[in-house]
């Protein structure tokens, strides 16, 4: 039961967290929304601000950011500890439903090598359909039960859809529809609004701060930030989905996470995957 | 003033302008207190925008009432309410504020 | 079941490079669940590796050896197509075992 | 194949451990200074070393003796642990005739974190994935000819994130 925050600790965590120099960068309010130019400016951001980065780096996280982690995760990706999900999501993909359907049906391509397109915008549904989405809808239509969307089956399958995309570049289109602009626009709002008790947004750490340490971690660009998913992380000593990063996110910074695949969580990944575009996939990846 | 200044005087005047002392709390104080902060957490609830620690602030005011202690329920409620009230700041402010920090 | 052993053995020379990924807890007993409870320990004590009946590393282990255990090593005077036996055992006597082809 | 040589070996430690068992109860604190070593040969879970809390208690169960720094021994381990459950850390070492390698965690719960069994042919080196608890020294022994050696290095651990 966490006991009752007195006013010392809240200010120990600010401090704590106040090692984050915040420079926000020269900001123009352009109210028009143009997710192309919005792109193009992500990306220079990056670029220029770590010109001695690879461009397909950016997708290795922390560890394009700091030489002595880029050496332990070269050791690990030796024998990855992703291995054991890899192949049990190899094997769960292949398995047909009680209805002898397969995963396979539910997707173009049967599925292999996809990845790189999700999420998509339904513009008969008028919303982002999200590959953890996707697949739980596909185990409904066929009459199965959804999977949690944070871990074991769900990172499974995930793992080795992203693993059948590696080495492609992240292909997410807007179409010309104003609810795709506007989802892509809810997104952005939501990766640049601060927010829990920490008062901190996606952007205080992932744009403003890449290659800092919080404590042991170092910090990773937005730039490529979910090429690499679904993770196995050293920290959960174990494979985590798009949806179990964001929670976690969130609830470091003291805000309450809501539930996985609600509609901002699924307007963030859509923005953050399209201004990742051209960038290679990398999943399943490993993480401190 | 930095942006991580700001951040850390912020909290703190939410926090402190709320603690008033008071005498032996009665039940009835902690129950308007309680049923106040559970409102404004409702709100921050509708706004998306609520934080951990006034949930924590609230199960800790309800498990010292229930233990009969309502000088320690009050005070969580009441720190509860504070929190609750600073997340609806924050969820309206940033309305607009979060493009100061847009790349352009 | 399949094996809880991962082994990729491949000869260059005459040395022949070991990598061993095991799918285990590896609980320490030391640590609690959600509950509260103490989780019970549960870690791999040996490992062995044998080529044609010759003992090529034996690995014995502590709780502090990490979740899902690596071990990498080489030995020589091992050929390509050679047999490499991998078998472990933990505390509570379960143990797996996996015969590999060195590449 | 150096069989012949190999097997030589093999006897002589065999006929020198069944010689010393012979002699009758050898209790390990009056243990001459070969024992420890063939202990650290056989293949008998070393129980009590694993149970040791700090390191010196440890090395000496495990091995009996005291070990001696040596550059020829060289310990991999990073400086910042990206994560204290899975630190890699590995040992080479150039020096000849090595029976066994083994990792000590100083301030781990139980020192010893895991003991290598090295035969002839096989190259003395060994890779593995260790927990640490927190920032401490990490000891790799090197048992060669019968002689102790190590090479030790801080590595800093610490929980990541913003602490939520």
């Amino acid at each position: 039961m966490r006991t009752r925050p007195t006013l010392s600790i809240l200010t120990a965590a600010l401090a704590l967290c106040a090692l984050i120099g915040a420079s926000s960068p020269a900001a123009l309010a352009i109210d028009a929304v143009d997710p192309a130019a919005d792109a193009k400016a992500f990306r220079d951001f990056f670029v220029k601000k770590f010109p001695q980065v690879k461009f397909e780096d950016f997708v290795n996280g922390p560890y394009s950011m700091n030489e002595d982690m880029r050496k332990q995760w070269k050791d690990k990706e030796q024998f990855p500890p992703y291995e054991f999900a890899l192949e049990a999501g190899k094997e769960m993909f292949s398995k047909p439903f009680k209805n002898g359907k397969h995963y396979a049906d539910c997707f173009e391509n049967g599925g292999i090598g996809v990845r790189q397109t999700y999420p998509t915008f339904d513009e008969k549904e008028g919303q982002v359909i999200t590959l953890e989405l996707a697949l739980n809808r596909c185990r409904e239509v066929n009459g199965e039960q959804p999977y949690s969307y944070v871990k074991d089956e769900m990172a499974q399958l995930t793992a080795y859809m992203a693993f059948t995309s590696r080495g492609k570049p992240f292909d997410i289109k807007i179409p010309n529809d104003p609810r795709a602009l506007e989802a892509y626009e809810n997104g952005k709002r939501y990766f640049y609004t601060r927010r829990g008790q920490l008062n901190f947004s996606c952007a205080s750490c992932h744009v403003q701060n890449p290659g800092e340490r919080i404590r042991a971690e170092v910090l990773a660009p937005a730039f490529g930030i979910l090429n690499a998913m679904p993770i196995y992380r050293s920290e959960w000593s174990g494979m985590g989905t798009t949806s179990r990063r964001f929670t976690t996110c969130n609830s470091q910074i003291r805000g309450v996470p809501l539930e996985p695949q609600s509609l901002e969580y699924r307007d963030l990944e859509y923005y953050l995957s399209y201004v990742s575009n051209g960038l290679p996939i990398s999943g399943p990846g490993a993480r401190p | 003033m930095s942006v991580v200044m700001k951040n850390f005087t912020f909290a703190v005047i939410m926090l402190a302008g709320s603690v008033g002392p008071s005498l032996a709390a009665s039940e009835a104080d902690f129950k308007a207190a309680f049923a106040a902060a559970d409102a404004a957490e409702k709100e921050g609830g509708r706004l998306r925008n609520q934080w951990t620690t006034t949930e924590a602030a609230l199960s800790t005011a309800k498990k010292a009432a229930e233990t009969g202690n309502f000088d320690q329920a009050l005070r969580s409620a009441q720190e509860a309410e504070a929190l609750a009230k600073a997340s609806i700041v924050q969820a309206t402010s940033e309305q607009q504020r979060w493009k100061d920090m847009e790349i352009h | 079941m399949a094996s809880t052993i991962r082994v990729r053995a491949i000869l260059n020379g005459d040395i022949t490079d070991v990598q061993t990924l095991i799918q285990h807890p590896m609980d320490t007993g030391l640590v609690k669940d959600a509950k509260g409870e103490i989780i019970p320990a549960r870690y791999i004590q040996q490992l062995s590796f044998e080529h044609n009946g010759k003992a090529v590393f034996l690995a014995d282990w502590g709780t502090a050896v990490s979740k899902d255990p690596y071990v990498k090593f080489a030995f020589k005077g091992a050929a390509k197509g050679d047999e490499l036996k991998v078998s472990w055992v933990d505390n509570l006597g379960a143990t797996d075992s996996l015969t590999a082809k060195i590449q | 194949m150096t069989g012949s040589l190999a097997t030589r070996r093999l006897i002589l430690k065999g006929v020198g451990a069944v010689a010393l068992i012979g002699l009758g109860q050898v209790s390990f604190e009056a243990s001459f200074g070969l024992m420890p070593a063939l202990a650290a040969a056989n293949d008998k879970y070393p129980d009590d070393a694993f149970k040791q809390k700090n390191a010196a208690d440890a090395i000496k169960a495990l091995y009996g003796r005291d070990h001696e720094a040596s550059d020829k021994v060289k310990l991999d381990a990073p400086e910042i642990a990206e994560n204290g459950g899975v630190v890699p850390i590995a040992v080479t070492t150039s020096l000849p005739d090595v029976t066994s390698i083994s990792f000590v965690v100083s301030e781990n719960p139980f020192a010893l974190a895991a003991s290598y069994h090295i035969p002839d042919g096989t190259v003395p080196a060994v890779a593995n994935r260790l927990k640490m608890a927190k920032t401490c020294n990490v000891i790799a022994l090197v048992e060669s000819g019968g002689k102790l050696y190590s090479a030790t290095k801080e590595v800093k651990v610490t929980v990541g994130g913003c602490g939520g």
